[in-house]
């Protein structure tokens, strides 16, 4: 088989090197348990403590404000069902958008289940919420707005700041989904006026298993697991220290050349999109076009099928995904195409190729050629392809 | 997730194409369920002697198309009607439970063609009486 | 300092040189989303696959009633926290026991304060869960009886067979904690009648952040983190595809020579233990004496603290914990002690060394030698130890 | 955890042991929490010029217990009696919060002894007035 060439970077990314090195001695070296008294365990101690800083650091927090979970999806149910059962006695109400992360979305559809009222916000053609109606459905009873920070699917990032001003100006805990911002754009979580923040290292080229959920002081939340002491009480059982000393490492690697990074991936990425516009017809790119992340390209190839054009790249070598029904075992394409309006069956022809830092112009020259012939040949077999060159 | 049958089916679909003024042509999916199959049938003497299809939809659903079509060709229409989707997924080593419909898509594909060649020559075939178009091949 | 020598392996172990190396291209090289439709996600999903099924085939069960977690507390809190929430209209009675981990024990409290009752069965002086009370305390209302497989700190091992005799015959499901017990006990949940057990791979020489929990079809349990649709919808979350990988291959060496291994072990814990009773006075040991685990030694030392114990043990370069409030920031000492009859001071100067699998015989009796030379000096500076000998 | 300082004290205290005849005794703490700290003073002319302890409890409670020796002998009693938890907590470099009651510990079993001292000795020692053994020092 060719070099495979990998484009599923808002999938998960590989382990760069240097974050595994740092990994490595904590699993059977310094192996010590964290909450140990002898030396062993202060050296896991400090390694996680260092990790916890070197987060912190990063979105303008405090470390001591920083808890380490098993992933994004745990800081996401965390900070819903912490947030909503502490708080039951002030209000039952949230409020999110139609676009989030299944981690957001199925939680809530849980907390409907137990009595808590979901007000799902409407995105535009974009993606981007509609922040009127944001405001308008804040109660009373309103006691937390979840928003996520840019979108897995089509990149979007959300004006995350007006949100958090919204949310401070209402007394409403703003939490917001940032597992596919965090390493990727600089977050101040002060200046946003953020209350709570997931992420997830393996998105940025950290070990998969590893997250954290930011908690600003004051903010009244049950735990999701209870149990030891770690965490600060608010988060049990024996610490990921490998896990927690990549995320610490990746973490500092993703801010340490971000901009540098962010601008070879943009040109990368609006390179593909051109290119791509060029030499097919029928294609349409999701997502905002220039306020969206530095890696994502996400477009729809009309009268073909996502997962057969996933198999197809599959088989020169180059890993994407799709918003197809087929790719998730579902019978609907993304929520989130249809949320931005479109229709199922151009939905269904979706590709989302997200790039990262491994990616080079070659590749994409090479996937671009490769996308030519294929849609070309999907297309030749597709009875909708047929249709439209009758009408022509 | 597929077996190498399944690959070598859809990266090498055979029978794509249309049959100009083919016997039969039977078209099932929806668009908004990510599969439309649609088969042409050239018949004589109750022989499937051609057979052609094309196909909207995932990996699956290609090559259970074209698995079916190589199943029907040179078989009569009697022998065609007796080929189930199981009978395809079978040929096929076998396909992953949520893709279960695409085999059942390519019976009815078959059906359907039949049953317009049916209509249009106005001759009867045994077992089309309650096949219903209509049915939902996510069910299954 | 002098080479460590390691007897805390009933708080955390070092990752095995095979597990590590077979956990290693899953970080950087097969590092595919298992969800992702591509060859190098199915890589993943394969290895995840392969671990579930040496998982089950241990714990004689199917693959597929296997779901992988971030380790033991969130198997244990999802356990108790979905069947409750899940079974709420049948029943709101849950039983234990007083020695459960804190994973159990906060959880319980917790559901309390949602509104379930919980009954907390007595243990007797060696630790063993007192039956007839179990018996007795099952009710119409009782959805769930909750005993750990072996204690953490005194090494107990309950009797299981009874408990899931008890809990079928009166069709109440029965959870166990089984984390100290899995990698050094058989296990088989049908014999047993266990519905549901938590593991977690870092106490048999697998990585920390992953373990799991087995549930038996067609109980009724709600998700503890929903989301994707990792682990058939029940646990959302990209998979630690490392972490699993070594959790599969570490319960893999575990039970290849698991009785040679227990043998060895047993043959070091009772060494030390008899040597310890022959060297020093004033000492107690905690827990059963023969129905305990392989590796686990639990000693009180009359007239010192546990925690000066350890730092003494520390400065020898040996590694070992204790029941002692002082290591724990808390003002009570261990509440196993407690609940197995010891007053708070002697329960002040337990000291727990768990074995594993590198402890040698010459170790044994290094720690031998340094305990008796350390508790003497302990005791030479103890207000507590000066009136024995004068009533002597 | 614990500073150099801490570790250096809890390794090699100073003036363990007792004193016999001492003219104050103290002893603090309860073995139900896991500390007493047991202090013994000779004292001439106002002057502690001798001064021994017994601890039983954790790491800081002996360094603790050691520094707070070494602080107050060859010192006056009122010199004694100006020596607060927080100055044992600092000539140690520092004590983690959980650990702070060790040395309020300290402190108390200093003013214990020189209670009895008093009271032996029928002498009145300015700041005794008020000091109440039965305040619990992990309350600090
Ligand atoms: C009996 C028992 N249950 C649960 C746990 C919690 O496991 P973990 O720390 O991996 O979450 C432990 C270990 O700490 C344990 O010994
Ligand atoms: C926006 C967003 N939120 C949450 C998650 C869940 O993260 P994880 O799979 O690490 O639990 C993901 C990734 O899958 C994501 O893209």
């Amino acid at each position: 088989m060719t070099k495979l060439i990998y484009m599923d970077n808002s999938a998960t990314t590989p382990v760069k090197q240097e974050v595994l090195d740092e990994m490595l001695p904590y699993f059977n070296i310094k192996y010590g348990n964290p909450s140990s008294i002898y030396s062993l365990g202060s050296t896991s101690k400090v390694a996680v403590e260092t990790s916890r800083e070197k987060i912190a650091t990063t979105i303008n927090a405090n470390a001591k404000d920083i808890f380490f979970t098993a992933g994004g999806s745990e800081a996401d149910n965390w900070a819903l069902k912490g947030v909503a059962f502490a708080n039951r006695k002030k209000g039952n109400h949230i409020i999110t958008s139609k676009i989030e992360h299944h981690g957001i979305l199925h939680t809530c559809e849980y907390l409907e289940k137990q009595g808590f009222k979901v007000t799902y916000i409407d995105v535009d053609e974009y993606g981007i919420v509609d922040l009127n109606q944001l405001k308008k459905s804040i109660t009373d009873e309103t006691i937390l707005i979840s928003i996520m920070f840019a979108n897995n699917e089509i990149g979007t990032i959300q004006p995350i700041k007006e949100i958090g001003r919204i949310a401070k100006e209402k007394g409403v805990y703003f939490h917001t989904d940032a597992v596919q911002a965090i390493g990727h754009i600089k977050i101040d979580v002060d200046e946003l006026n953020i209350d709570m923040l997931s992420m997830a290292a393996h998105k940025f080229y950290g070990p998969k298993g590893i997250g954290a959920l930011y908690i600003r002081p004051g903010v009244k939340i049950d735990p999701l697991i209870s149990g030891g002491g770690q965490e600060r009480n608010r988060r049990a059982g024996t610490e990921n220290v490998p896990g927690i000393v990549g995320m610490g490492k990746a973490i500092e690697l993703a801010y340490e050349n971000l901009d540098e990074h962010n601008n070879k991936l943009i040109e990368l990425r609006d390179r593909l999109i051109k290119k791509v516009f060029e030499s097919i017809d029928y294609v349409r790119l999701n997502g905002h076009p220039t306020n969206r992340l530095p890696g994502n390209i996400n477009i729809c190839f009309e009268f073909i099928e996502g997962e057969s054009l996933l198999l197809s790249l599959d088989m020169e070598g180059i890993a994407g995904s799709s918003g197809s029904a087929c790719t998730s075992g579902t019978l609907d394409p993304s929520h989130v195409l249809l949320a931005i309006g479109l229709p199922h069956e151009i939905a269904h022809g979706s590709l989302r190729l997200s790039l990262g830092d491994f990616n080079t112009k070659d590749e994409v020259d090479y996937v671009v050629e490769k996308l030519v012939e294929i849609v070309a040949r999907l297309r030749s077999m597709s009875p909708l392809y047929e249709k439209v060159k009758e009408v022509k | 997730m597929y077996s190498e049958k399944v690959m070598e089916h859809f990266k090498n679909p055979r029978n794509v194409g249309e049959i100009e003024n083919a016997d039969g042509i039977g078209e099932v999916g929806n668009p908004r369920c990510g599969d439309i199959m649609k088969m042409y049938l050239k018949i004589e003497d109750e022989v499937i002697v051609d057979v052609k299809f094309k196909t909207f939809g995932c990996g699956s659903a290609i090559a259970s198309s074209s698995m079916a079509t190589e199943m029907i060709k040179g078989k009569t229409i009697e022998e065609a009607m007796s080929i189930t989707n199981k009978a395809v997924a079978k040929a096929l080593d076998g396909l992953p439970p949520v893709k279960m419909h695409c085999s059942v898509l390519a019976e009815q594909a078959i059906k359907s063609a039949l049953l317009d060649y049916s209509k249009k020559n106005n001759v009867h075939i045994d077992g089309l009486e309650d096949f219903d178009l209509t049915e939902d091949p996510h069910e299954h």
